[in-house]
């Protein structure tokens, strides 16, 4: 079934097939085009559909001998096949930030002086990037330059720029906090209150402060009581007051979102998968 | 007089919000440097993730699925290093896979760097396996066959060829998942991994509170929340990580932001106080 | 713990297919012109009265749609931007709607051209009004915050998804005394709003808002049917709540309630098992 | 004079510490006011971060599992990028819409998947709440006082929150109640993340400080 690359004879033969994959992929489209609008949006769904059979049909299958039913063997395929259209949709963004970018440089509109930064940088990182992992796979040389090259661009400017960027948010913060954090309602106070609890008893301060500012005992006897004043005094700690919202008031909360989130999901993987979904497809 | 007293609560209310900014930098640094030491109160997620690690036996398979870059890199870095240093020293295989990018190449280098510190050879010990667009499907691949999916690490040898792998079929082999992330993939791993794959959890403090209902229906083993888990985890293996370096930090700029909380609505309510008047 | 198949617990595909039919009927039944009853949210007078108050001031209305990009939440936050836009109209108080996403830009155009036209004010819609500032969070953040504070925005509605910057439009708003309504599915951004704004629509309340508004047969369908499985759920709650009382909590009953496993359980204590 | 050698700039590492600073600065400019040095840095990042991120998609994707497999005569993966470019039509007019056919692909899969996620994300929570008893009886006799106490408020939570999340019916009377209800205890869920976010937010920034006190300039930094 595979073509014998050792031949020059099967490396052509591969050559032409995958050109002929790409010949007929673009001549295609001409062809696809005159489709009406209904038929497009036919094609779009069928296409949608199927991709969810796919998976949905090899959950729900009867299994076979272990943990096998007969679709089973075409999920790893298929992932492979996801993950190559995935990093295609994920290069789409940077095709889709390069072409404004460019667009600007060539038009010269508005600042274009960051946009040709912004340009020389992509093409400095990208083929430093590429060669790198390349590199890693023994596929071309490494030389010195490179690697030294890679740890300037990546480890000390795009790393630190990186975590400067979103550090920022800090300062916002703690700005907002000062300025629209209001204690209006009954909804806010009680909101601020058990965050307030939160960040304290998380942290160390959290039982340093239950020691000495509170004078409350530092651990319980393991056979007390547990309505006993000391297991009571003991479970005032800010420490154990954070642990016991967490675990006991957060987390029903948290379940709930869950399963609003959940339901929700599910109503929408059936509409996405029928295209019902007006405005998307 | 009137005048005067309200002026001052309406100066406070609208100052300059760069002093504010200073506040917060000075703040930080001043208890960065402060040699306070305050012992960390292990908290239970904690404790069960550090217990669901000393159960590991040498020889042990894990994944590391490390997807943070570096915009997370003061929460998540010292999670993966403690994590890390645990697995090294209890001789435990473990092989390492990124859905983020950037997340390949900080993970890949802070393994190599530890690596040395504990004698672990690449290959034989540890391996990583690259960077995955849709962790779903990487998932569902590596559950089904391993090596047909991933096909080779990183740097292009065969994973059938690595000794690592030995009698690793797929993922069923593996005895746990480590999920050190900003984002939300902790639910895809809790809902494509094998039935017995263990999952711990180490996310950026933003995503932690959302955890709390899988630790209670048992469907992560424990959590380190954000750098101040990193610190608790730091102290139970005895390690001074990046963790408890930055724990004062920390709780006292929660102080900080508590006490400008507390002023802002002081101020408003003495301006409207003073309007009333 | 986890499933691989629905095999593992036959139970799940039951569940699966109850919600699943409780969905695809409603939608049934709305797009075949029933009228499907959904409530009027607090959220929404909320809007209502934001919108009374800020025409006494005349002053300019902001709509933010953040970040969010061109999907299913994006359309529907148009829909709540079109509502507002409809009823400031009758009160020819100015607006700005200010998005960072290019595709957003566009659709936004047609969505307020329409809002005016509905609103019989077709003169009032300026395209200008509706800007795209930047597709970078913090650039288009600041973008935002210099205008609300330049044109002391009198009520500032922000609804889709959004990110860190959420807390510099609400701090900015405050600062200029304008009425906030917010409206998010992102729940990490939700405790911001909630500290800062007037009002806050949370999580699934924002897609009850643009189907109580826009009136969708496939929103309101949905919509319907997913309350019958979250009752669904609360009478699944219940019952095994107090069954898991009364059996014991390794009761197959309960372990048949989604564990997976539990379909065999079930089978082996009720039929002997083969 | 040998701590002003090990502080300026002289050898590579110490370079490399002296570019993070400059980064980190011209970002916190910002915080002064917009200007064109901060302007500058912010294009190079997204440069640098849309350049890097073609390394890893190229060699551990499209290289692995397309053109690796080629080159081993495995003809049949051919088509799956030819196809799959079909996405890069999004900016054409005439022919935008052919993207959407692969857009559809990656929809419908993800719906598709959702049928497991829905069973081991949600059921196994929805198994965990039922099987807490609410009352001490011998079926579970390991049960205590403070258990069924948390037990009754997890229930208790748990159904006022969803409750309150329901639209398709009228809210009165009791269950408008317990709606009100349902949304104060939301506030304590959010009351948790909010401090959760914050002490999130503040690790990032002493994360940069720690950088510039420590690996700058050379002061040994917290931990007592």
């Amino acid at each position: 079934m595979l073509i014998d690359m050792g031949t020059t004879g099967g490396r052509v033969l591969m050559a032409l097939i995958v050109l002929g994959f790409f010949v007929l992929a673009f001549g295609l489209i001409p062809l696809l085009q005159t489709l009406p609008p209904q038929g497009r949006r036919a094609l779009i769904a069928i296409v949608t559909f199927l991709a969810g059979l796919f998976f949905a049909t090899e959950f729900f299958l009867p299994l076979t001998e272990d943990d096998k039913n007969f679709l089973t063997p075409g999920v790893v395929p298929a992932q492979r096949v996801l993950q190559v259209i995935g990093s295609l949709a994920l290069g789409l963004g940077t095709y889709g930030l390069i072409r404004l970018h460019l667009r600007n440089v060539v038009q010269k509109r508005g600042q274009w002086g960051y946009s040709v930064v912004l340009m020389l940088a992509f093409l400095t990182m990208a083929t430093f990037s590429i060669w790198n992992t390349l590199a890693e796979k023994k596929l071309v040389a490494q030389p010195e330059f490179q690697k030294r090259g890679f740890t300037l661009l990546f480890d000390y400017t795009l790393v630190q720029l990186d975590a400067s960027m979103f550090s920022i948010i800090a300062f916002y913060i703690y700005s907002a906090a000062f300025r629209a954090f209001r204690v209006r309602s009954i909804e806010a106070s009680i909101l601020m209150f058990t965050a307030i609890v939160v960040m304290l008893g998380i942290v160390p301060l959290g039982a340093y402060l239950s020691d000495h500012l509170l004078g409350l005992p530092t651990q319980v006897s393991p056979e007390a009581h547990p309505f006993s004043l000391e297991s009571i005094l003991y479970s005032l700690r800010l420490t154990e007051i954070a642990s016991w919202l967490l675990n006991q008031l957060n987390a029903p909360v948290q379940r709930a979102i869950e399963f609003g989130v959940g339901i929700g999901g599910l109503a929408m993987a059936i509409r996405l998968w029928l295209s019902l979904e007006r405005g998307i497809t | 007089m009137q005048t005067e007293r309200k002026s001052f609560w309406d100066r406070l209310l609208t100052i300059d919000r760069r002093w504010l900014y200073l506040a917060l930098f000075v703040n930080i640094v001043v208890f960065l440097l402060l040699p306070l030491r305050l012992p960390a109160v292990v908290s239970g997620p904690v404790r069960k993730f550090y217990n669901a690690m000393e159960r590991l036996q040498p020889g042990d398979m894990v994944m590391v699925s490390s997807n943070w870059s570096a915009s997370t890199i003061a929460e998540n870095q010292p999670q993966l290093e403690a994590v890390l240093r645990h697995l090294m020293r209890k001789k435990v295989r473990f092989t390492i896979m990124s859905v983020e990018a950037q997340a390949r190449d900080l993970s890949l280098r802070l393994a190599q760097r530890l690596a040395k510190e504990y004698g672990y050879e690449y290959g034989r010990d540890w391996a990583h396996f690259g960077f995955y667009t849709d962790l779903i499907v990487a998932i569902k691949g590596m559950t089904n066959d391993l090596h047909d999916t991933v096909k080779q690490d990183v740097k292009g040898t065969p994973t059938r060829e690595l000794p690592v792998l030995q009698g690793i079929q797929s993922l069923k082999d593996y005895k746990m998942v480590i999920d050190v992330t900003p984002s939300g993939t902790v639910p895809d791993w809790i809902s494509y991994r094998p039935k017995n794959l263990i999952v711990l959890y180490c996310p950026t403090s933003v995503m932690a509170a959302e955890a709390y209902t899988f630790l209670d229906s048992g469907q992560i083993e424990g959590m380190l929340t954000g750098a101040k888990g990193a610190q608790e985890y730091e102290q139970l293996l005895g390690v001074v990580g990046l963790g408890t370096r930055f724990i004062n930090g920390i709780q006292f700029s929660h102080v900080l932001i508590i006490l400008t909380i507390l002023v802002g609505n002081l101020a408003l309510l003495m301006k409207r106080l003073a309007q009333e008047a | 713990m986890s499933y691989q198949h629905a095999a593992d617990n036959w139970f799940s595909a039951i569940i699966i297919a109850l919600i699943a039919t409780a969905v695809l009927l409603n939608i049934a039944r709305a797009k075949a012109g029933a009228q499907l009853y959904i409530r009027r949210i607090p959220g929404l007078d909320a809007i209502d009265e934001a919108i009374g108050r800020s025409t006494e001031m005349g002053r300019p209305v902001t709509m933010i749609p953040g970040l969010t990009a061109f999907g299913v939440v994006a359309v529907q936050s148009l829909t709540i931007f079109k509502y507002i836009t409809k009823q400031i109209a009758k009160f020819v108080t100015p607006m700005r709607l200010l998005t960072a996403n290019a595709t957003v830009y566009a659709v936004a155009q047609e969505a307020i051209q329409d809002a005016y036209n509905e609103a019989g004010r077709p003169d009032l819609y300026d395209p200008d009004n509706v800007r795209f500032l930047s597709d970078r969070q913090f650039a288009f953040a600041s973008g935002v915050a210099g205008l609300i504070q330049r044109e002391r925005v009198a009520a500032s509605f922000m609804f889709g998804e959004f990110f860190a910057e959420s807390l510099i439009f609400a701090e900015t708003g405050n600062i200029v005394g304008a009425i906030q309504i917010a409206g998010t599915v992102s729940f990490t951004q939700v405790p911001f709003f909630v500290a800062a704004c007037d009002y806050t629509i949370i999580g699934d309340e924002f897609y009850a808002t643009s189907a109580y508004l826009s009136r969708e047969p496939v929103l309101l369908g949905s919509l319907v049917g997913q309350d019958i499985a979250k009752l669904l759920f609360v009478l699944t709650i219940i019952v095994g709540a107090i069954a898991s009382t009364t059996l014991g909590q390794n009761h197959w009953f309960i372990k048949l309630l989604g564990m997976p496993g539990g379909w065999d359980a079930f089978w082996k204590a009720v039929f002997g098992g083969q | 004079m040998d701590w002003l050698q090990q502080f300026l700039p002289l050898n590579e590492g110490r370079l490399g510490v002296w570019i993070g600073v400059v980064c980190t600065l011209a970002i916190y400019s910002i915080l002064y006011r917009e200007n064109p040095f901060y302007r500058f840095f912010e294009h190079l990042y997204i440069g640098l971060a849309a350049g890097y991120s073609l390394g890893p998609l190229f060699a551990d994707i499209i290289y692995k599992y397309w053109v690796d497999p080629l080159l081993k005569g495995e003809w049949y993966w051919a088509p799956v990028v030819p196809f799959g470019l079909y996405l890069y039509f999004i900016y054409n007019e005439r022919y935008g819409w052919v993207s959407r056919i692969i857009i559809g692909l990656l929809i419908g899969a993800s719906a598709g998947l959702f049928f497991q996620a829905f069973s081991s994300r949600y059921l196994p929570q929805l198994n965990s709440t039922l099987a807490k008893p609410l009352w001490i009886t011998d079926a579970n006799p390991d049960m205590v006082i403070s258990g069924v106490i948390n037990n009754w408020i997890f229930i208790i939570f748990l159904l006022a929150v969803l409750t309150y999340f329901t639209f398709s019916f009228e809210h009165r009377g009791a269950v408008k109640r317990v709606a009100t209800v349902g949304r104060w205890f939301l506030m304590i869920g959010l009351g948790a993340m909010f401090g959760n976010t914050v002490m999130a937010r503040m690790a990032l920034l002493i994360g940069r400080i720690y950088y510039l006190l420590s690996d700058w300039l050379g002061i040994p930094v917290g931990g007592g």
